[in-house]
């Protein structure tokens, strides 16, 4: 895919490329910079989150954790990008207001669920948590957002469920962000309303072949998060 | 997908089976979701292994990526056989379908090639042997000669009249294939993953026990195809690391019959394989039937 | 090089020897010539494996490029026991050294003991297990326990005094290492190259067959440092992969007390691989000697 | 290193970046595009003739092959290269005049060789034989050079040695190609001159540790191109 665009949103880097076929809210795709012949190593893709779409551009907003994502950082002309992947966000339109909520790089999907919201006529509020102001400036992409920073230096000082005054007037949460904080939106809203969470597994194929990237679930065993998710009731999760 | 030509030059004979290309999956890399990207590729499919009782496998996590590979304890998640056989026709893309089993004891194995001998829709068995053994103290079925030919042996009686394949560990894999045949094995699929460990340096902790594939173990697989293919008489089936098309034709030089796609169709279109393995035997003039062994 | 404070942080004790830093470069993969590039950098030195006369070793091509990794067939060149004792002054960097020798029958390895029994500026002695045996019918030294027993035992008794290491290779490990211990060695070098084969898909011919080394073989050395170091009590010496500085504490944290660079010396410097090292136990608050086995 | 400038030259690639320290002519460097932390694969380094240096800036001139010198084409920025590595060209200023014999590649050496010869004052002549004229295309670099294609396409129809008119004219014989051609080489030449061949095999790592990159010698077993060559006395190879 050639990139078309390439921004720093403070701790985050921003790929834009072009895209025209459906994606879903809280859809992946499978990227990294170079395969073979170039090199087999990296050997794995990393899943992504699709940050935005406009019918003509698809966008991914990433975090450099490790070698996967500091080549990504550093790709100028091209990347190589899979096609959507996964179940995203199942939105029931009747259903609101509706909380989303963003934990650190767990914001990538709410710019385009928010969008997908707006064309749907749900209103919503975003509700977005960091580790601290580098990372919080990407929620100037939000309007309206309430934020909240692990060290106070933006926002609210504490997690994003802290940045939540009243989660109870919400009839849908949705969230992504690390798995602890997922499991802590869970426990807060309880089986009230609609809880959909996208859950972060590691990933081999992402198109359900390796069985890799399972999440434990209520009834016994384990699904596999790249097909059956990422984004899950939250009722069906073990956790 | 492919011309006259190209059918000519692919088509391959495994123990009497025609497949029209030298390319199956390996076990446990391919799921019916991604069955849709592969017609016309695989000469045969052949489903992750089935065990008697649904299996929930490992807790995650399962994977970690290695220097050109990846280590993988997946704990053969899988619903058991009942179930995979109502599933079974979801597999159906018109070639053969081969099946994978794999239980902690002899008479496990047995019990699956029961369940499968009567069923048309199967044209091969092939018996995972890197399983532990419940009998002989976690050692796994391919810990020595004596317990591969006893399992062989016993599946042999069991799945009468049709291929039965054995899929050993790199491990003593010279000895073992020679029991194998012995003990009445058709074909030999050489190698399973290779025992491995990560370590996450960061928490300090173990990240997954299991087993390494991708490129990185080609060469050893290479070697205990070229090895295996010289010490018995039956074919021999590559797996391990194969990531292109001309490794397709090295695995083939080596010995193999045929070879199995694994870990890279995470990665590439295991289409794109093939049309280079395509390429490679325009390239050279030669067709896939011609190259096994043609070294 | 290194200041105080390093030389703290990076100090290492092997069976009584103390070591600046845990690294140490892996047999065979530094040649006197690349010496003054590691000064500071190797707690010990650790040169090519020497036999009883010299070897001219196997003809070329001896080297191929493999994924995250290489498969080479040197043939154990080196100039004999003889001239490797008269060169031996010229691997003095300040550093204990360790030799590394390897006969093809037990009275070999005998021979070699005696030679270096008596010799002052000899540390320990590496018994490089991994060559054909030809009493055993061309099967390695490490082919099974007998075998280990037989020549360790023979060489306790030839090289007393000093630490006397044995280098094992990774199939049937941890039995051989159990057995190795028993026998009287000090130290285990866990793992030596694994069998592999190349092959040339456009001349069609078998371009090396030998040891796959590198990166690729991290996660197999990785598990055999780790098991072998939950199955004796001496102390374990990393072979096989260490690319870089987490690599090294991942070997450490896995059980290992000093860890050899081996086949990335060829492509990096092995005091990058130090500084990476360094800057982990910084960036963690421990030292190398607190990290063996840390898990 | 920077990439100074990058030249194509009929079929070969041609590499420059700023190296003021010595260089002689015969030696090489091992090079490739990147290493760790960006890939382990491909793993090893290339070797590579230097082709030239001027005191400011060293060239690099090469065929792609495999992966790793079609990694180096696509070079833009940046690729790693080591310091000058082996023994070069032993050139006795006394004899002349001198032939340069290069068979495809093989010319690489032989222009920082020429250039060495010219200042010691050594005259010489310069011989070239490549498989067509694409290739050929090189020696527009090297003037009054004779030119051989084994299709005829360019020059003399035939190999390098064709282009020789009068072997026997010469006092000192410099040579670099595929080690068919070196051996050939070494055979027309017989022992009345000097003879010097720069030899070509697969290298792991450049500095002596491996024992990767050893042709036979005369005097029986085997010794490393890369420290005691890669340019050796014709009459010290077993072939
Ligand atoms: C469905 C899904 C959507 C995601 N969306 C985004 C996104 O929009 N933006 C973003 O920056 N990140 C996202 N991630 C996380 C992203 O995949 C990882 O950060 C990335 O894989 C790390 O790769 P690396 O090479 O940089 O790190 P590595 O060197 O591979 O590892 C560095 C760290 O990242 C963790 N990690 C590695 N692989 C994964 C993985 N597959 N999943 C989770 N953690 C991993 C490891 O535990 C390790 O601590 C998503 C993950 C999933 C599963
Ligand atoms: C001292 C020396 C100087 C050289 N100078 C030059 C030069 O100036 N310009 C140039 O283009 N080439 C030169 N070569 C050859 C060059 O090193 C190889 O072409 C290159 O390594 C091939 O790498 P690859 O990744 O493209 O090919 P690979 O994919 O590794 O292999 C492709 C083909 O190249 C051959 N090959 C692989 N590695 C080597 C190697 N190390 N040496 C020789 N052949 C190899 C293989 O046999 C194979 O047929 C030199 C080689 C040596 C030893
Ligand atoms: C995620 C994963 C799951 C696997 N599951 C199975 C399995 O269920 N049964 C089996 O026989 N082999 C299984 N394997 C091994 C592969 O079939 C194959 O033999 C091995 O991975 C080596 O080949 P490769 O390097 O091409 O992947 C699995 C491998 C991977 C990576
Ligand atoms: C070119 C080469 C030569 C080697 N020679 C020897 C040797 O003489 N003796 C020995 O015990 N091991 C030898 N080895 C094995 C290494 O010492 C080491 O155990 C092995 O390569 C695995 O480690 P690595 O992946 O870090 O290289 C050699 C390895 C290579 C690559
Ligand atoms: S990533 Fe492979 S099954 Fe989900
Ligand atoms: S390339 Fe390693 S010794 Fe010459």
């Amino acid at each position: 895919m050639e990139i078309e665009d390439r921004e720093e949103i403070g701790g985050y880097t921003l790929l834009r490329y072009s895209w025209e076929s459906a994606i879903e809210p809280g859809q992946f795709a499978m990227a990294r910079v170079a395969g073979y012949p170039v090199t087999f190593d990296p050997f794995l893709a990393r899943p992504f989150s699709y940050y935005d779409h406009d019918s003509e551009t698809a966008s991914l907003l990433f975090e450099v954790r490790g070698r996967g994502t500091a080549l990504l950082d550093d790709a100028r002309d091209r990347i190589e990008v899979s096609a959507p992947l996964g179940r995203g966000f199942r939105i029931d339109e009747s259903r609101g207001p509706a909380a989303l909520l963003g934990g650190g790089i767990g914001v990538a999907p709410l710019k385009i669920l928010s969008r997908r919201l707006n064309a749907l006529g749900v209103c919503h509020d975003v509700f977005l948590g960091f580790a601290d102001t580098r990372y919080a400036a990407v929620a100037e992409d939000f309007p309206g957002a309430s934020v909240a920073t692990v060290d106070g230096s933006a926002g609210i000082h504490g997690t994003v469920l802290d940045a939540v005054p009243d989660l109870e007037r919400y009839e849908a949460v949705y969230a992504c962000g690390p798995n602890p904080m997922l499991a802590a939106v869970k426990r807060a809203v309880g089986d009230r309303v609609i809880c959909q969470l996208s859950v972060e597994e590691r990933m081999g194929c992402g198109n359900g072949s390796c069985n890799g990237c399972v999440v434990p679930v209520r009834d016994g065993g384990y699904v596999r998060s790249c097909v059956e998710g990422p984004v899950f009731d939250a009722e069906m999760l073990a956790w | 997908m492919k011309n006259d030509l190209q059918t000519l030059q692919l088509a391959i004979e495994l123990c009497g089976i025609a497949l029209e290309t030298p390319l199956i999956p390996a076990s446990g890399t391919m799921s019916k979701e991604a069955l849709g990207e592969v017609a016309g590729v695989y000469g045969a499919i052949l489903p992750k292994t089935t065990t008697p009782k649904e299996r929930a496998g490992n807790p995650p996590p399962r994977i970690a990526e290695t220097p050109a590979g990846m280590v993988n304890s997946i704990g053969l998640q899988n619903p058991g056989i009942e179930k995979f056989l109502e599933g079974l026709d979801d597999f159906d893309l018109g070639v053969p379908i081969f099946v994978s089993v794999a239980g902690d004891a002899v008479d496990e194995f047995v019990a699956l090639c029961d369940c499968l001998a009567g069923d048309d829709r199967i044209s091969a068995v092939e018996l995972n042997l890197s399983c532990p053994n419940v009998e002989h103290g976690g050692l796994t079925f391919c810990a020595g000669p004596t317990s591969v030919e006893e399992v062989i042996g016993a599946c042999r009686a069991a799945y009468p009249g049709k291929p039965l394949f054995a899929k050993l560990t790199n491990e003593g894999v010279v000895a073992n294939a020679i029991a194998a045949e012995e003990s009445g094995a058709d074909a030999l699929t050489v190698i399973n993953t290779i025992p491995a460990l990560t370590i996450d340096p960061e928490s300090q902790s173990v990240l997954v026990r299991g087993g390494l594939s991708g490129p990185a173990i080609k060469p050893v697989a290479l070697r205990a195809v070229y090895d295996v293919s010289r010490a018995v008489n039956i074919p021999v089936i590559a797996s391990g690391g194969v990531s292109t098309g001309t490794d397709v034709a090295e695995f083939m030089l080596a010995g193999a019959t045929v070879v199995q796609v694994g870990t890279i169709s995470f990665v590439r279109e295991p289409g794109e394989i093939l049309r280079e393995f395509s390429e490679y035997l325009d390239r050279m003039g030669t067709t896939a039937s011609e190259l096994t062994g043609a070294l």
